[in-house]
């Protein structure tokens, strides 16, 4: 374990920035944290999280997949995605850390969406650990532990110091980068941190939430449920709770003729949208009932299903916070836990 | 994708001179969807025609796009040549490279970089163009003449000779028009209402023609072939089947002091009236205002008098509903209003009057009996000055800047008639110029001048001051002479100049007939379609389009009539395929475009749709009439969801030419 | 073409309504009345069918003006046509210089069939005005510039 | 750089022939003028046109074919209709192999085969029965059983009668729904027709066709003691991405574009009627 | 409040009026309610809430549910009651299978306004009227409620009912003080310039979602034009600034002369974007140009975008209004 005055995070950033592009959380006018391009002047925010998640940086809102050259009968396919840059994404908070090992399990699969890859490949993640989780986090449902977060090397912050551990070989790598600036030091500090974090994360409100009737019932049990039609009644068919969740990542496909050329491509799309299935022929999920219950089934028993059992939720809270009708995961699956 | 065939038109040099028109023609092979591309002299000849036909048939052609000059000239020729080689002939599109290119252009460089991208445009829209077919509306074979006077008159006689039924509104309670007011025509001299009122009579008496006097037009809705019109019949207080026209109310009425406009105020009616001998309905009028009857309920003398027992208090306006399958519009003129020309002293001095008001003073039935006496103290005038052009060709704003035609001539015809009945008056006409085009007009002229020894000056009259001793102190000033005259004169004529009568653009406003900034009438071509309103059939005569005299106002009167009869005489007329069209699907029965449709073309109707969760729910939803849209496009824009699109225009089109302009 | 900043040169749509402006436009034409190349003509049949989307279209595309011309307010061949089109797009003008767009490269002109002098000389003052602009930057979309 | 899942390859057009008013096949080479992948039977690639869209298609022709592709297309929506519109010598973009394919080399091998289609359900089958005929001596019999609307709609009704109709151990049972003039064969409808010829039991079933045929085929099959597990059928195509993570085109935990097309009923049966 | 709402709601249900109820419902938190449909007396009795944080605006639903079999009970607040009558206006509701209750509203608390305050971890809230108390993970606080209140809300444009068959409470007056144009005025006093940069800075956050427009009662199309092929500007998640700008710029003129300034985009939008100000934007103009308009406060007057008169002003009056250059 290393460490590092709070008084020296600019430096450290700096340093950092001078051999990468580094990316970390600040607040905007409107006091709300989104993660910026770090450059001079810039403070990492103190709030709990970004108000999107981090899958951006792997996962853009759109890629340019390749563009095309029509001439007559001709057509000219051309791959304009020029070496990607190395960069550091500092302050990722443990839910989002694992989204990215969800999001590796779709796009790494065979086979391999190579802009992902690229991105992960070139990008290291350093985790912050939380110290004031909210009413709205419930990662701990899913195992994660906000006091000791995944990625490539995690931090801790505490009155005086910022602690980082590498976790992985990217990570070590990090760390030497930026050694100058820090020293070896015990972990007894952010032991202390972890303890009074957990002893908050267990009274956190969904800490107990239950998710056993998602292992318990057959898929088509949960599919046929009954309790779909009520809890998908106010659903408004946005893509928010899609868009803000770091871990979903339907897309779809798109061609634009700029008139000197077509561009392809790819941008988020959310299962909430009427016309998401809907193609020439047909759409197989007509009703808002059946996309409502794509979304939280994929979460909930598909993905586990093909995933050794992971749930594709890591408890972030922002679709909680952000659903327009107060409608989300927790209280999907409350109802479902609820006794029959 | 379309197969389309590209023809640049040299149109002789117009376009080739300043368009590498070959380069044009080549710069299209590329496009997406053309397969031919060629340029030729003239697209519009009947061998340009025979290469676009037989193009299409090589080719098997799908669209046509024709570079030539503006496809409001020939669009139609080329969409019938294209026709006729078998293609919808909506599948042609006109790329404006004269109009709006050679001719504007200098550099050929530039020039030929707009047509190419003119072109082009066409080539994105014909692409996405979609064969049309033209609906079919029925032909109401009736016709509504607006206005009585001589072109009202002669357009009804000419119809209605034709056989077809035609009515005349007539807001004053006869027909007959400003002419009936006139004594005598020039340049043959002949008695206005001699010539008048037989027509008036013919009006009359023809079966086929109807006349609704005392009336206004309410409302006009409909469209070429099938308007709708409500009539107002303004109550006239007598029962015109009965009354007989005998006039003895008009003798017996005890209100004996209303200005007779008739007359135009020179002299009195009473409050029941004819306004003249030969009034055709002949029929008396009770004017409300001035009735002590109406008003108050103290009277009663005419119903007491009438032995027709036409009379009839409690009588009111009258909504009447008529189908018209065109409309003539015939609303005449009226004297510019004399208030802003202080300086001629019109209303300081009776004896400052209008031409129309000279010839009143000269008519048998005027209020002189025919004796030209001063309005003042009905003496006989020694010296009289006509001032032309008063408000005409006045550009300092106060009047009209057009030349009102007309006022050369009767001035002329006033003082050769005035010299020759009193050859002891000095007459003198101050003009601008003497305008005298016109067959016989300008020995007309010259006789006034030769022959009658009229005074013609050519200057302008600065003031006119009355004089205590009744005498009117003229200034002007001699032009040619270069000095300034002072003429003590005892009348002074005002030729006022001439504007539409106030009612035409509440007129025009119904029948959706564009005007002026002076509010004539436009018509759909000032050279080739000078009797057509830009709005299918409307049709105009007389001066509402422009000031003219008789003889050319009854030859537009005509001239209208024979462009109704060949409407009314087809049986069917084909609609513009180019109306908007409502897809239910998306449609969200929001009424937006009904708001904004100026022909209450869009109806809307409860359909059953079925819901994605297989239920059936029900939805309001818009439908177009296609015979009764007119395709202006205005739904399109109110329509939020994108369900209303207009055919020909559609928004995929049109964009698709933006995409091709900014390319 | 439009890179070097001495030569640039604005591309403006026009739309005309087709039976006053655009016979105003073929008016200027048959008067030989000279107007830049830069604007091209769109038709339609009313002013009222210019549809706020076709003017957003026109900036994405790479417009750097765009016009509307039509029958003068009054004399519309379809009555009230130009009514609603003067609303719509007073509205939206509005809209755009609330949202910092610069006002002057969308206008509203009315152009009768027989002002051919009107319709050139607005032409050459609306492109001369673009000019001073100089290029769309905020309306643009860079994928559908030129590639030049 | 690594292969590429998402960047397509240009196809060229070298023949286009017109199988039905309704559908055309279409035949697809490299720029190079050789195939552009190999393929098992069932499996899919993903044709596009820039700007215009990009779908999925069976590849209709057997992997024994070494010279070309072929895909056999009904025009139903803008894609294929732009499709239709094509010209010899036009190229299109073309990514694939997809999909899972049919068991040729497992649970097909050695059985007696019975194919079921109806309509453009022949499509995806063809690629199968020719690879059969191509491996004769690896299966057993085959039965093709194939109705669609009228004579006119039967695809590769040429090839049907010229090659399939022709070859020992082939035995070729075709219906249309209505009379129609010229026609002396088999009127009425696949699920009667298949109950009406009652095949044996034995025979491993391939099954495509509309819905509805489906439907009452399986139905049918199933009295005729037929079961669940011996009937494969291969899916819609209705997907994006066509590698399992654009997330349209799942029926429950199953892609179609990756799991499937091909599904055994069996494994329908605990999926959600979703499709 | 509450109390009354559950027993109209009750005996509306009981005595057949209606077949449903569309409430609100209690959430894991105060704050979070969900629109919901009632259909027994025991689902009304276990979850129905009407409260200071049922902040979403219920007329939208009307649409689908009004068609369904049998009469629906619908609880609309002052500001919903627009949206309502808008919604009559363009005959998207079936009024006579609509039974409207009108409730009174001192304004919605807003748990993002709280939040954006410092108070983080709510667990709960209550209100008075006057003053806020908030329970949180780590203690309780209190705020003034008129602190607490979004943008919605704090510049509220009305509390009189424009549509009801029955009113709980005292209605209240219609707000004619401007207020809510306030924020507009400073934009149109900055430059081209700040406007350009300001409206740069809140699009370029907006990450498509629609949910400012699928809340939106306005924008009730049955097939939008960015979802629609066939519109030509269908979009999805905004590739460039300028399909961030087409989006909002077209959204905002489609509901231009409908939309009743319900607040509601504003309140939903997950990056904060201040949407209202756009539709404010048009509500002023059209208020300058054409005369008072205010969307759905009656069911007769025409839109100011489907009507005209003759001497409205020119569309030039942009180049001489609208901000400083």
């Amino acid at each position: 374990m290393f460490r590092l005055p709070v008084s020296k995070m600019d430096e450290f950033f700096g340093a950092i920035a001078a051999a990468q592009t580094l990316y970390l959380p600040a607040d905007g006018k409107d006091g709300k944290a989104s993660y910026v391009k770090w450059e001079s002047g810039i403070a990492l925010s103190k709030a709990l999280n970004t108000v999107r998640s981090a899958k951006d940086f792997f996962f853009p809102q759109t890629t340019n997949l390749c563009d095309f050259n029509v001439n007559g009968k001709n057509i000219e396919i051309i791959d304009n995605r020029t070496e990607s840059e190395d960069f550091v994404v500092f302050g990722v908070r443990a839910c989002d850390a694992r989204s990215f090992t969800i999001l590796d399990k779709v796009f790494l699969a065979e086979p391999v969406d190579s802009y992902y890859a690229t991105r992960r490949e070139h990008g290291t993640v350093i985790t912050m650990a939380c110290t004031a989780p909210e009413e709205n986090c419930f990662c701990n449902v899913f195992g994660i532990d906000a006091a000791n977060p995944e990625g490539d090397a995690a931090c801790w912050l505490t009155e005086n110091y910022l602690y980082i551990n590498p976790i992985t070989e990217k990570g070590r790598k990090f760390i030497e980068t930026v050694k100058g600036l820090l020293e070896e030091c015990d972990s007894a500090e952010v032991d202390a941190q972890k303890a009074a974090t957990k002893e908050i994360l267990d009274r956190l409100p969904f800490a107990n939430v239950n998710t056993d009737y998602f292992r318990k019932n057959t898929l088509l049990d949960i599919f046929n449920s009954d309790k779909w039609a009520k809890l998908s009644e106010s659903c408004l068919a946005c893509g928010t709770c899609t868009f803000v969740c770091p871990t979903c990542q339907c897309y779809d496909i798109k061609d634009y003729d700029t008139g000197h050329g077509v561009k392809r491509y790819r941008t988020w799309d959310s299962c909430m949208y009427s016309d998401f299935t809907k193609m020439a022929a047909a759409n197989s999920r007509t009703t808002q009932l059946q996309r409502f219950r794509q979304r939280f089934m994929h979460k909930l028993v598909y993905f586990p299903d093909n995933n050794e059992g992971e749930f594709g939720c890591v408890g972030c809270g922002r679709c909680l916070s952000r659903c327009p009708i107060s409608m989300n995961i927790i209280k999907v699956i409350k109802n479902f836990g609820e006794e029959e | 994708m379309q197969r389309i065939g590209v023809f640049v038109c040299h149109c002789g040099t117009n376009i080739a001179a300043t368009v590498d028109v070959k380069a044009v023609a080549e710069a299209m092979k590329n496009e997406p969807g053309v397969v031919f591309s060629v340029d030729y002299q003239y697209m519009c000849s009947e061998a340009g025609q025979n290469l676009i036909q037989d193009t299409i048939k090589e080719q098997k052609l799908t669209g046509v796009v024709v570079c030539s000059c503006s496809p409001r000239m020939h669009e139609a020729t080329f969409r019938k040549a294209a026709a006729k080689a078998g293609i919808n002939s909506y599948m042609v599109e006109i790329a404006n490279i004269r109009e709006q290119c050679s001719w504007i252009h200098k550099d050929i460089m530039t020039a030929t970089e707009k047509a190419i991208i003119l072109a082009r445009t066409a080539v994105a829209k014909v692409q996405l163009n979609a064969p049309l077919t033209p609906g079919e509306s029925p032909v109401t074979k009736r016709a509504l003449v607006i206005g009585g006077g001589i072109a009202g008159i002669q357009t009804a006689l000419d119809i209605a000779e034709a056989g077809f039924d035609v009515d005349i509104v007539e807001k004053q309670p006869t027909i007959g028009g400003k002419m009936t007011q006139i004594d005598k025509t020039f340049p043959t001299l002949d008695c206005a209402a001699c010539i008048l009122t037989p027509k008036m009579v013919d009006c009359a008496q023809n079966e086929k023609i109807h006349i609704y006097a005392y009336s206004e037009v309410e409302s006009v809705s409909g469209f070429v072939g099938n308007f709708t019109v409500k009539i107002k019949k303004k109550a006239r207080y007598v029962d015109t089947t009965k009354c007989t026209g005998c006039g003895i109310c008009t003798e017996k009425c005890p209100k004996k002091s209303v200005p007779n406009e008739f007359n135009l105020g020179m002299d009195n009616r009473r409050a029941i009236y004819i306004p003249f001998a030969q009034a055709v309905p002949k029929v008396a009028t009770i004017d409300a205002d001035n009735c002590n009857m109406l008003k108050n309920g103290k009277c009663g003398v005419c119903a007491k008098v009438c032995t027709a027992g036409a009379i009839d208090y409690k009588q009111q306006d009258e909504i009447i509903e008529e189908q018209y399958g065109a409309i003539v519009a015939a609303t005449g003129y009226n004297p510019i209003s004399l208030e802003k020309y202080d300086e001629f002293a019109y209303s300081q001095s009776k004896d400052v009057v209008t031409s129309l008001e000279f010839e009143r003073l000269t008519n048998a039935a005027g209020p002189t009996s025919g004796q030209l006496l001063r309005p003042s103290d009905g003496k006989h005038p020694h010296t009289i000055v006509f001032v032309q052009c008063v408000g005409s060709r006045d550009t300092s704003g106060c009047g009209k800047e057009y030349c009102s035609k007309i006022c050369c001539m009767y001035t002329a015809k006033h003082a050769m008639l005035t010299r020759e009945k009193y050859p002891d008056t000095d007459v003198y006409v101050f003009y601008i110029d003497v305008r005298t085009p016109g067959k016989l007009f300008d020995e007309f002229y010259r006789r006034a001048v030769e022959q009658y020894g009229v005074h013609y000056i050519k200057g302008m009259v600065g003031k006119v001051a009355p004089r205590a001793d009744g005498k009117l102190l003229v200034q002007a000033s001699d032009l040619i002479a270069n000095e300034q005259l002072h003429i003590e004169a005892d009348m002074v004529v005002l030729a006022a100049a001439i504007e539409p009568d106030k009612s035409a653009r509440s007129i025009a406003t119904m029948l959706t007939a564009s005007m002026d900034t002076n509010d004539f009438f436009t018509e759909a071509h000032p050279k080739l379609r000078p009797v057509e309103s830009p709005t299918a059939g409307v049709f105009l005569s007389g001066v509402c389009q422009g000031p003219k005299d008789i003889p050319e106002t009854v030859s537009q009167a005509s001239a209208a009539a024979a462009k109704v009869i060949g409407l009314l005489s087809k049986d069917k007329l084909t609609c513009n395929p180019c109306v908007a069209h409502s897809d239910e699907l998306m449609c969200n029965g929001c009424s937006a475009c009904e708001k904004v449709c100026p022909y209450g073309a869009i109806t809307y109707s409860d359909k059953e749709f079925r819901q994605p969760d297989r239920t059936v729910a029900i939805r309001r939803v818009a439908s177009v009439n296609e015979a009764v849209c007119q395709g202006c496009g205005a739904c399109t824009v109110a329509c939020p969801s994108g369900a209303m699109d207009l055919k020909g225009f559609s928004n995929k089109q049109i964009m698709a030419e933006v995409d091709a302009i900014c390319k | 073409m439009q890179v070097n900043e001495n030569n640039f040169r604005p591309k403006i749509v026009a739309f005309c309504c087709n039976w006053c402006s655009y016979a105003g436009a073929d008016l200027a034409g048959t008067n030989r009345l000279n107007y830049p190349a830069d604007v091209k003509i769109i038709r339609v049949p009313c002013s009222c069918r210019v549809n706020p989307m076709f003017i957003l279209r026109a900036f994405q595309r790479g417009a750097d003006g765009v016009i509307m011309c039509g029958c003068h307010p009054g004399d519309c061949h379809y009555t009230s046509g130009n009514y609603f089109a003067r609303r719509r797009m007073t509205l939206l003008f509005s809209m755009l210089d609330y949202m910092g767009i610069e006002r002057e490269r969308t206008r509203v002109e009315w152009v009768s069939a027989a002002e051919g002098a009107k319709f050139a000389a607005t032409m050459n003052e609306f492109v001369e005005t673009v000019t001073a602009l100089g290029e769309n930057k905020r309306l643009e979309d860079l994928r559908c510039k030129s590639k030049q | 750089m690594r292969s590429e899942t998402l960047i397509p390859r240009i196809g060229v057009v070298t023949d286009i022939r017109q199988d039905t008013p309704d559908v055309k096949t279409f035949r697809v080479v490299g720029t190079d003028g050789n195939k552009l992948f190999e393929h098992i039977p069932g499996q899919c690639a993903m044709l596009s046109i820039p700007g215009v869209g990009e779908g999925m298609f069976s590849i209709t022709s057997s992997p024994t074919n070494r010279e070309f592709m072929e895909f056999s297309i009904k025009k139903c929506g803008c894609l294929t209709s732009w499709l239709h519109m094509m010209d010899v010598g036009q190229q299109i973009t073309v990514r694939g192999p997809y999909g899972n394919g049919f068991p040729v080399e497992s649970d097909f091998k050695g059985k007696n085969l019975l194919f079921i289609a109806g309509g453009i359900g022949l499509a995806p089958l063809r690629s199968v029965i020719n690879y059969v005929r191509d491996n004769r001596a690896n299966y057993g019999s085959v039965q093709i059983i194939y109705g669609s609307r009228s004579m006119d709609d039967l695809v590769d009704y040429k090839e049907i009668i010229d090659e399939w109709m022709k070859d020992d151990g082939i035995e070729v049972n075709l219906t249309i729904d209505r009379e129609q003039e010229g026609w002396d064969g088999h009127v009425g409808f696949v699920p009667n027709y298949v109950k009406e010829l009652n095949p044996d039991v034995s025979k491993t079933v391939v099954m495509c066709g509309p819905p509805i045929m489906i439907k009452f085929t399986l139905a049918g099959l199933k009295e005729l003691g037929f079961i669940e597990t011996q009937v494969f059928t291969t899916m819609e195509l209705r997907m994006k991405c066509a590698i399992g993570k654009c997330g349209r085109c799942n029926i429950g935990n199953k892609y179609v574009c990756k799991d499937g097309p091909v599904f055994r009923f069996d494994q329908l049966d605990l999926l959600p009627n979703e499709y | 409040m509450q109390e009354q709402t559950v027993k109209r709601a009750l005996e509306l249900l009981a005595d057949g009026t209606v077949n449903r109820v569309l409430g609100w419902k209690t959430g894991e938190f105060a704050y979070d309610t969900t629109p919901a449909v009632f259909t027994s007396a025991e689902e009304v009795e276990k979850s129905f809430i009407y409260n200071d944080f049922c902040g979403p605006n219920l007329s939208k639903y009307l649409i689908k549910e009004s068609r369904k079999e049998g009469k629906i009970l619908v609880f609309l607040k002052p500001c919903d009651t627009y949206s309502f009558n808008q919604l009559c206006k363009e005959h998207r509701l079936i009024r006579e299978n609509i039974y409207v209750i009108g409730v009174p509203c001192t304004g919605k608390v807003s748990a993002e306004k709280i939040k954006s305050s410092g108070i983080k971890g709510i667990t709960g809230m209550e209100s008075d009227g006057e003053n806020v108390t908030v329970h949180t993970l780590y203690g309780d606080s209190t705020v003034k409620k008129s602190d607490a209140m979004g943008a919605k809300c704090s510049t509220c444009k009305s509390k009189k009912h424009v549509a009801f068959d029955e009113l709980i409470g005292e209605d209240g007056e219609v707000n004619n003080d401007n207020a809510r144009f306030e924020m507009v005025e400073k934009l149109e006093a900055m430059s081209a310039d700040e406007r350009y940069e300001f409206w740069r800075g809140e699009l370029s956050k907006c990450i498509r979602c629609n949910a400012c427009r699928n809340v939106c009662p306005a924008c009730s199309c049955e097939n939008c034009v960015f979802d629609n092929p066939e519109s030509g500007i269908q979009q999805r998640a905004a590739v460039n600034s300028f399909e961030e700008n087409m989006f909002h710029l077209i959204r905002a003129f489609h509901v231009a002369g409908r939309c009743t300034d319900c607040g509601e985009c504003s309140r939903v939008c997950p990056q904060n974007i201040p949407l209202h100000l756009l539709n404010r934007k048009y509500i002023k103009d059209i208020n300058e140009f054409y005369g008072d308009y205010q969307a759905g406060a009656d069911l007769d007057t025409r839109p100011p975008l489907n009507a005209y008169t003759f001497d409205d002003c020119e569309p030039s009056i942009v180049y001489k209004k609208g901000g400083n250059e």
